[in-house]
């Protein structure tokens, strides 16, 4: 079998093994590689600067434990921006992990604002139904969430009692890795006149690209790379910058692999037309 | 043929249901919008019951194969579901159990398994990015210029890749992009229609 | 500084998950993934039944009557273990794809048909502006031959065939941009698997 | 009082051309379909997995949600052509395995495949335990890669609608050697599916599957609604940028007006 055949064949796992080590490398090394600031990073913050103390938004957590890696900073440096600005925040997931994110990522900066439970924020939680579920709650809070997520009686928290219905909301933001942006572009924007604001996985970007374009959100934030660059902008570059060069480095090992696949196959076809 | 079995009876549902969230989309009349509002939560209702029906049947497909094969996996799959419902129930999401459990064993397993994909990505584009024909050259030389583009180093190896590539993203590929959304909603709403008056289901395996 | 228990635990599923794509199928591996099924469908039916009783159940028992319906409906789905009501378990199914396929259409035509059509009606010749024209001319070529491609009952000769060809080379290209912009996401599932594994060497290390 | 008038009106454009087509089809009144080489394969597949005595697994997939969300056309669009795949799995006597995502689809799959295997005549080669149920997105993945890596089908068919789990079943199917065919709709997976699998049909070629399959008329016939609707999008887009080019924005207004 010839070299060009072997490359040809080459076991996975040595391309699982580079992948590894490579990604590996910046957060041992940091690498700090420079990046520009698109902008529909810079109107995503301006979006979020013209909020006033005491406005009330709705951030959706639809998102899994998975998706953290990608959009962690992203929601850690919106909950700084939110809390600086005095912001109320109400949480609801159309996803069974989403409520976790928001626990373990959003919450911690707010209570380390001084945000009161119930009173500045409330975790609602997840709730099944996913559109039937986001198309109900902007009609009626509280016929969906009879309790929020830590199961006190939604009589016990003002903040809900205020934010009963779409009207009360100023935006909603949804960190989404399905569809929900698509949902509240549907049932909150195209109903109601709500300006939406995704922050989708990069996956979804060019899947909402056309209602962006189309109007129905109202700004975007392009996956990591796009929490990366929001991290810069509020001068507190975090989780999102140091996952940033790591993708780098996967993305350059997918493109070298790609390469190596093609001097395999055209080599192997020159070679066979020789003989 | 009894009532029970007569098809017509789920079509009607169906066609009624689909009618209602239809029309309530299309009017402001109040009464539609409330009665579409609470067909969708009989829908998130039945939902909850669907999912303990697949709960039923979870534990008795891995029951069998621990009698009948000795799977010592099939009983972990077995015990760390009704475990993790138990606590849930008992205590509540939010419990401190509840989420050591989600966040120290859950998590950890969903985002390891969840790295394959990333994994999986090299040895598929290896394996099928290849020139071939002109139709995998345009794949292959697309998907190349987009992860340069997303890449803070890759305005560095190849400059002018930023503005190439956002014109290939947001402008070249948009005709196809609206091109291949249109056409598949079109499919989709005609293949609802169908699938809802019961045509599709039944004849194909005639 | 010895890392606490819960990133032990951590490593170790890690760890054991990994193996399968950097070893090969093995014990530890199967374990973890049993345990992760488990856990997942546990987390999963948690939900829904914390679900169900906070949508259904609390305000059927608070009075609200009417809830008694889609209660009486979920039931019904486990007549499908019994060979004569089995049919019945059609009846709820068929409240559940009503409601699907009627967001389904509703959203379809609205959001994926009727505004993409609505934003397709660019000018095709902006005057003055050649690279705005290039790109006007390239979305709607795109929108036009991709439409194109999907009609199946009509072939329009050669010249119909030249245009579904072309209509297949403009959703290669976004497929392909697709590609390389999904990436992105799929890779940063093995970046935060990495950081665990460095952050957890180097605590051991100093 | 009606609102969102434009949209409606294209609604009751589709939905009459879709009743007034299948009626004329079921008449005998329709045109053949062009060849989709996804759909010719999947005979072979059927047959290459039960001359290699391995199995067949299939499953519409994780996605965005079940039978109450807008994914249901496409769960629907799966399980229909689980009914030919059964038939084709009884009369070849090779296993068929579905794992559904989502619950409430297990009915309507053991519905159809009890259906199919009794109109091959093998009723008693079909078991309720063949339709299974693991939970949904990567939980419900994991579980399909054991089942793959346990069994080794020789033919895997994901026909639905599949999100970031797409490259974890169809990644595996390749490592353990199954013949692949992939379809959905969602633009964002797809091309894993195109990367990882041997056949792929693109978005709406599965909504065509029922009709191709069974040659069925009404089904044939009703096709007939999605071409006559691509066709007025057509027409309606380059009249629209030929209007806006020379200025006349009448169209493009009207339209907008019926969207709110």
């Amino acid at each position: 079998m010839s070299a060009l055949e072997r490359l040809a064949k080459m076991d996975r796992r040595v391309m699982y093994w580079a992948m590894l080590l490579l990604i590996a490398l910046p957060y041992a090394v940091p690498l700090g590689l420079p990046m520009q600031i698109s902008t529909y990073s810079t109107e995503f913050k301006t979006t979020i600067d013209a909020l006033a103390p005491g406005d009330v938004v709705l951030v959706s957590m639809d998102i899994g434990l998975g998706s953290v890696s990608e959009l962690g900073g992203g929601i850690i440096a919106l909950a700084k921006q939110l809390s600086a600005q005095g912001v109320k925040v109400v949480a609801v997931s159309t996803v069974a992990e989403g409520s976790l994110v928001f626990d373990q990522y959003f919450r911690p900066v707010l209570t380390s604002a001084g945000y009161g439970y119930g009173v500045d924020y409330v975790n609602l939680g997840y709730a099944a139904g996913d559109e039937t579920m986001i198309a109900s709650i902007a009609e009626n809070m509280r016929e969906v969430y009879s309790r929020d997520y830590a199961g006190n009686d939604a009589a016990s928290l003002p903040l809900l009692q205020a934010a009963d219905d779409y009207s009360a909301y100023r935006l909603v933001v949804t960190f989404d890795a399905g569809t929900a942006t698509g949902f509240y572009a549907r049932q909150w924007q195209a109903k109601y006149g709500t300006p939406v604001l995704s922050v989708p996985t990069a996956v979804n970007f060019s899947y909402f690209y056309p209602l962006y374009q189309a109007g129905s959100v109202e700004a975007i934030l392009n996956g990591p790379r796009g929490c990366a660059e929001y991290e810069q902008l509020i001068g507190a570059p975090g989780l999102a910058n140091q996952g940033i060069d790591a993708l780098s480095m996967g993305q350059l090992v997918v493109i070298a692999f790609i390469v190596l696949g093609n001097v395999a196959f055209v080599g192997e076809r020159l070679r066979r037309r020789k003989q | 043929m009894s009532l029970i079995n007569r098809r017509e009876i789920p079509i009607a549902i169906g066609v009624a249901a689909c009618t209602l969230v239809i029309a309530s989309y299309f009017t402001d009349n109040a009464s539609l919008a409330s009665a579409s509002g609470s067909l969708q939560l009989w829908g998130i209702i039945i939902a909850g019951f669907a999912t303990l029906l697949g709960l039923f049947s979870y534990v008795a497909y891995n029951g069998r194969q621990i009698v009948k094969k000795r799977s010592v996996y099939s009983g972990v799959a077995v015990a760390s579901a009704l475990g993790t419902i138990a606590i849930g129930l008992a205590l509540s999401p939010s419990s401190s159990q509840y989420s050591w459990l989600t966040s120290n064993i859950l998590t950890p397993l969903s985002m390891s398994v969840g790295s394959f994909i990333g994994f999986f990505i090299v040895s598929a584009a290896f394996r099928t990015f290849r020139a071939r024909s002109l139709e995998a050259g345009i794949v292959l030389a697309a998907a190349a210029m987009i992860m340069l583009k997303n890449m803070p180093v890759g305005e560095y190896l190849l400059p002018g890749v930023l503005p190439l590539g956002n014109w290939l993203n947001d402008i070249v590929s948009l005709g196809g992009n609206r091109g291949f959304t249109i056409a598949f909603a079109v499919g989709a709403i005609i293949a609802g229609v169908r699938q809802i008056l019961g045509f599709e289901r039944g004849r194909v395996a005639k | 500084m010895i890392p606490a228990l819960e990133s032990w635990v951590a490593i170790g599923l890690t760890v054991a998950v990994l193996s399968y794509v950097l070893y090969r199928e093995n014990p530890a591996y199967r374990m973890a993934e049993a345990l992760f099924v488990g856990i997942s469908l546990g987390n999963v039916v948690v939900m829904a039944v914390r679900s169900l009783q906070s949508s259904g159940m609390n305000p059927l028992l608070g009075g609200n009557l009417t809830l008694a319906i889609p209660v009486a409906l979920g039931l019904l789905l486990f007549t499908v273990y019994s060979k004569r009501l089995g049919k019945l378990s059609q009846w709820p199914v068929a409240v559940m794809s009503g409601v699907g396929v009627g967001l389904a259409i509703r959203g379809a035509a609205h959001t994926y048909i009727y505004d993409q059509i609505k934003a397709s009606m660019q000018p095709v010749i902006i005057w003055g502006d050649p690279m705005a024209t290039l790109n006007a001319v390239l979305v709607l070529a795109g929108v036009v031959s991709t439409l194109t491609y999907f009609l199946f009952t009509v072939e329009g000769g050669a010249g119909g065939a030249r245009v579904k060809t072309t209509g297949r080379y403009f959703m290669m290209l976004f497929f392909g941009a697709m590609f390389g912009q999904v990436a992105m996401t799929r890779i940063t599932y093995i970046t935060g698997r990495a950081q665990l594994l460095v952050q957890f060497l180097t605590s051991l290390l100093t | 009082m009606i609102q969102r008038i434009g949209v409606l009106a294209l609604l009751i454009f589709i939905l009459a051309a879709t009743l007034v087509s299948l009626y004329a089809g079921s008449k005998g009144r329709y045109r053949e379909l062009r060849r989709i080489p996804g759909l010719e394969v999947i005979k072979e597949a059927v047959g290459r997995s039960a001359e290699m005595g391995r199995g067949v697994i299939f499953s519409t997939g994780s996605g965005s949600g079940g039978l109450n969300s807008d994914s249901a056309p496409y769960h629907l669009a799966g399980l229909n052509t689980l009914g030919y795949v059964a038939n084709l799995a009884a009369t070849a006597q090779t296993p068929l395995t579905f794992v559904s995502a989502y619950p409430e689809l297990m009915p309507l799959a053991q519905d159809t495949m009890r259906d199919a295997y009794t109109v091959a005549g093998e009723p008693e080669a079909y078991s309720d335990a063949a339709v299974q149920y693991y939970g949904k997105g990567w939980g419900y993945a994991s579980a399909c890669m054991g089942r793959m890596e346990e069994e080794r089908p020789a033919a895997a068919l994901w026909l639905g609608i599949f999100w970031s789990e797409a490259l974890l079943l169809s990644e595996t199917g390749n490592a353990v050697g199954a013949f692949q065919i992939a379809g959905q709709p969602d633009s964002v997976n797809l091309p894993f599916q195109i990367a990882s699998c041997d056949y792929v049909l693109i978005g709406e070629e599965m909504f065509v599957t029922g009709a191709y399959l069974s040659g069925d008329k009404a089904l044939l016939g009703s096709v007939f609604a999605a071409e006559a609707t691509k066709v007025l999008v057509i027409t309606l887009v380059v009249g629209g940028a030929i209007l806006s080019t020379i200025s006349v924005a009448w169209l493009s207004q009207l339209l907008i007006a019926g969207g709110v």
